[in-house]
């Protein structure tokens, strides 16, 4: 049986947020902590077929977003999707299989880090491409109005998407058909060593709302509850055929672009006063002095945690390599 | 056996699209001046009237968008028929084609599905320059997980089309401008050509001419000309130019033991290479001449009909391969 | 020598603009409308290479921008591009060549009418790709800031442009870089059969400017001297180094998209409604209510500029056809 | 003849870059993390410091732009040299170099000049899977207008590097990324390799392989491999894929009457299957075998080693293709 999280919404969509749906996004949070804490370990052993894109730093964005989510409901994510991944409650064990390349990955090893998917839990794909995803979740939104399913779709992407020509044609396409997407820019300052500041005019992903006749809004992405409000609120308005909407969720990665590219060239300042503002830590902090949970229920959560996040290691080690022989099939049906 | 009809190559794509949209509630089209027009070359003429919005999207001018869409409707378990209005314009989409809509199938170990129809209209003849007459297929045909098809009747117009819609894979459907125009018999109602088969055109002994599309009938005129000088011509129609229906080809260059290729793409890597290096490898030691390759020349397509038809592949130039493929 | 117009910037920038100038906006406008009527007639006789997309009815767009342009200055230009080549003073006889495929067209048959260019002229070319003439526009600003050149560059799109991934990308290339460009839309409402306000989110094209940090305007296509002074204004503001501006300027086309797709499904009633608005005669009006130029005047001009047409015509007419040789030459220098 | 000294061909690029932005001030670099970070393979390390932002570009994640962007500055001028992290992501900028890079010379009859650089790394090996794998060449070459250069030793991916950047043309440059970290003597100072001159890179009589970027290394092990047991091979690499130097491969084909092309591109419509068209065309009749092709398996690229190790090309294909060319 599988390793996995969920994150649920309040019990109703009506406030207040119950301590027990609290202390599972705080789970869900850290639970995509360890699990990516693992992969560092796994990629000095060399362990990791290909590369991984941490999501450490900005769980609170997954969490929040995904707790929004009815279990019909879809998503597309990126290149550094395992947050959504868990905190759409897909299987660590499979997760992480795929990372390693091994034959009980979701792909089979075929995908890799950057194209776990999961359609059968409403997850479309990872997405290799920046920005490839976009236009995809819009299709997704026409398909399901097509075939009269009112389920909403969340698309997630990093800032550095939004300079892509992709972006600008998937907002419009979705504002003129008023398409229930939500779109969710995941806005960590960096795209891989491209300043946010620097590479887009206007400096305000929320602000190109406007551009498209649609409701931007920027939120704190360190704050899980703050994510989560947007999203339901956005969820609800697209529900209700009111169309998109773009939220921008500011945050930061702490480790580097990728396993693969680490070179960092990000102000070391900068990322101690995002570390500062460590989305779990914060939380952490928060349902202590709420008296939400004890210290030692933290505790527990945590460890919790850790030894599923190294549950789902023992899965993914002992899983085989992939038969060779699968290479060459499976191109068409 | 159902009774046939005479329509155009642009009707019956027409007919393909009207019944399977009928057939299945989940087809549906997309492209830019679909709905009210009709389509610029009006193959989706009335859908609009009779499917209604929902089935017929009139689309911005987003090809990026159009394509990544049509993807991700398909994931859903829709069938989008996408509509390029020149193959030149796909250039815009080509990462949603081909990393997106061919890769996903497998990259998923086949949790992802993409039923996904991409129309497009190639090559020149009506003057439009360089930006406006590609033909690409050679393109598509080098990315595993797409099929390409290319009918040069309104018969299989129709019955290709009625099969590329109902297939899983994303399929490129390649339609020759100079061809809507031009009217056959065709099946009425359920007619379908399945994909991956190629068809003999017309019998002969002396030499096999591999054509596609359009160029399928200057190879039948050329064979008619050569009859009349005594040589038996042999016409084969791939139809679908992947999957490659391999064995009709060899099976009559093994008989012939000399060929030409005729495709209206440019020749350097283009589809023509391809099919040379097929049949060289399975026919090598049945061969009496060197394969010839008729192809539109390496050069962007003018706009002035006098330079036009220096570049684009004409009967004449078919004829004058056969006869070098006959003489060597 | 050829048959070329040109429309000057008033003596010095300053106002008000002379009598002369204006009369030499009309003029101009009158050539465009008239060179173009030539090429219905043309097209009838079965004479046109390929296709032709009309400038009439947006006379006023052409001839107000290219009046802010300074003699190094450049522009990129459209499928619909007549107008711009005309008002940059390309030389009618080669430009009518080029559109019957003839061997003294700019291109010397190649490029027809969708590709006329005159890089001596700063006109960069024609694009048969919609949109595509917009990240060249920007790239030849950065050339020209590499080169210490302080040229700036007008670059034209229509609006159904302004829905393509490349207007994006280029416009936030544009602003961040601060580069020189006079982004001018030509909004005539519709693109072939795809009306601007259920194609484009928003429903305008210079509010999109702001997403770019960008100053956008909106004005009245039809009126000359509003283009004009608005051109002037972000030519002004480009030459300072203050970066580029987007010009929407709304207008109409008269006649069908194309000679090619020609089928009508624009409502009559929106056609009348524009003719009425009609640039030209509406200058025309000015410039006598002004007592600027005598009705006598004015006829003159209109008969001077049919003259020019028909002697563009009678040059193409009598050119020959291309050397078929040259058709497989001139791929690579 | 300047002396050389031993670099990785990850410092040749970037020398070749150093020497012509020296040699030509409008020469200038553009592409996402080609300043700071030096490029994500550290090809354009250092030229940040030492040219500054406005000859190294840091751009926005707008490959249409970039691409459209070089054109443009190309149009005055200018002599842009643009990255692509992979080149994958060039499918976003097609419109921009096929459409315009490639036609705008001949389209306005020579007005137009195109002197643009567009570098790529590609093909797998360090398991980055179907969307950052793929070696697209074929699809450049069939593109008139375009001229397609692939290096295989650091010295050739300086002087090619060099003569690129001089050439009036559009050229398509293909690095391979596991060729980057590889040294090899490279000439200090003026180094020019002309575009357009195949080179024989192991004299033989027996067997003729043609092998492009990579697979010259698995070609030259191959032939080693072979040598031990008596058999010698040629082995000749184009270096410029387009034009192709059919000369120098006709010359050796005739001499060994028996060829095997290898290519890292897909097998279908690939590059491999030009170079057999062509070959096939001049020396049919010297030929005692079918050619050989040894291509990257018809299907996406996998991640896991196990699987990306099936469909890559191995050494041991290049050998298996050699002995069944020589046995037939
Ligand atoms: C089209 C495309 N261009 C470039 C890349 C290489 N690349 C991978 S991730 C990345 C940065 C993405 O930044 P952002 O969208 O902000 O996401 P983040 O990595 O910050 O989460 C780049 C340039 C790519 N994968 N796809
Ligand atoms: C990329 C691309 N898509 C589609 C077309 C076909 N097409 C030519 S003009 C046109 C409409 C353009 O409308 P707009 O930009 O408003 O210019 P207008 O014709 O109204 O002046 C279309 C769809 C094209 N040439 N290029
Ligand atoms: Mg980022
Ligand atoms: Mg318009």
């Amino acid at each position: 049986m599988g390793i996995s999280r969920t994150c649920q919404p309040p019990a109703s969509g009506s406030e207040p947020i119950s301590a027990e749906t609290r202390l599972e996004w705080y789970t869900c949070m850290c639970t995509i902590r360890a699990f990516d804490r693992e992969i560092i370990t796994l990629n000095r052993a060399g362990l990791v077929a290909g590369t991984a894109h941490l999501y450490i730093g900005m769980e609170a964005i997954a969490v929040g977003a995904c707790a929004a989510m009815g279990k019909s409901d879809l998503l597309t994510s990126t290149h550094r999707g395992h947050g959504h991944c868990i905190a759409r409650g897909l299987d660590m064990g499979r997760m992480m299989a795929e990372i390693l390349g091994r034959a009980d990955g979701y792909c089979q090893g075929k995908g890799g880090s950057m194209h776990i998917t999961a359609v059968s839990q409403g997850m479309l794909g990872a997405d290799g491409i920046v920005g490839g995803g976009i236009p995809i979740a819009v299709g997704a939104a026409l398909g399901l109005r097509l075939k009269r399913d009112d389920s909403v779709i969340f698309c997630f992407f990093g800032e550095g998407a939004v300079n892509q020509g992709s972006f600008h044609e998937a907002l419009n396409f979705a504002s003129i058909h008023r398409l229930p997407v939500i779109f969710v820019c995941e806005n960590n300052q960096w795209a891989l060593s491209a300043a946010f500041a620097k590479t887009t005019a206007g400096q305000s992903v929320s602000g190109r709302a406007t551009a498209y006749a649609m409701v931007g809004e920027t939120v704190d992405g360190n704050d899980v509850e703050a994510v989560f409000l947007a999203a339901s609120e956005a969820a609800q308005r697209a529900r209700s055929g009111s169309g998109p909407t773009l939220i921008e969720c500011l945050s930061y990665r702490h480790e580097g672009h990728s396993i693969f590219t680490r070179q960092e060239i990000r102000p070391s300042e900068e990322i101690e006063h995002w570390k500062r503002q460590d989305p779990i830590e914060r939380y952490r902090r928060l349902l202590i002095a709420g008296q939400i949970a004890t210290v030692e229920r933290l505790k527990e959560i945590e460890s919790e945690v850790r030894s599923d996040a190294e549950r789902a290691v023992m899965f993914a080690k002992n899983s085989p390599e992939p038969d060779p022989a699968t290479a060459l099939s499976g191109v068409y049906e | 056996m159902n009774s046939t009809k005479a329509i155009s190559y642009v009707e019956a794509l027409n007919q393909a699209l009207r019944e399977e949209m009928h057939r299945n509630h989940l087809v549906f089209i997309m492209g830019e001046d679909v709905g009210e027009l009709g389509g610029l070359f009006k193959v989706t003429q009335g859908l609009l009237q009779e499917f209604g919005s929902d089935r017929v999207i009139d689309t911005p001018i987003s090809e990026a968008a159009i394509a990544g869409a049509g993807v991700g409707a398909a994931l859903v378990g829709a069938r989008p028929v996408i509509e390029f209005q020149f193959m030149d314009f796909m250039t815009i989409a080509m990462d949603q084609i081909v990393n997106h809509a061919a890769k996903l199938r497998y990259m998923t170990a086949g949790m992802a599905s993409v039923p996904l129809v991409v129309r497009a209209p190639i090559c020149a003849g009506i003057g439009l320059g360089a930006q406006h007459s590609q033909s690409l297929e050679a393109w598509f045909v080098h990315v595993p997980g797409l099929k390409v098809v290319m009918p040069s009747t309104p018969a299989d117009a129709k019955g290709l089309l009625k099969s590329a819609i109902r297939d899983n894979n994303p399929v490129l459907f390649l339609e020759h401008r100079l061809l809507y125009a031009q009217t056959g018999p065709v099946p009425e109602g359920e007619h379908l050509v399945p994909l991956g088969r190629a068809v003999v055109r017309r019998a002969g002994s002396d030499l096999t001419v591999i054509a596609t599309g359009r160029t399928v009938h200057l190879a039948l005129a050329a064979a008619r000309l050569l009859a009349a000088e005594g040589t038996e011509v042999e016409v084969i129609e791939p139809r679908t130019l992947k999957p490659l229906d391999t064995a009709l080809l060899s099976k009559s260059v093994k008989k012939t033991n000399r060929a030409v290729v005729v495709n209206d793409g440019c020749r350097s890597c283009g589809y023509a290479s391809e099919v040379v290096a097929s049949v060289m490898e399975e026919c090598f030691f049945h061969l009496d001449a060197p394969i010839q390759m008729v192809c539109t020349k390496d050069v962007p397509m003018p706009v002035s009909s006098t330079l036009q038809k220096e570049v684009m592949v004409s009967e004449e130039d078919v004829v004058r391969a056969c006869r070098t493929a006959l003489a060597a």
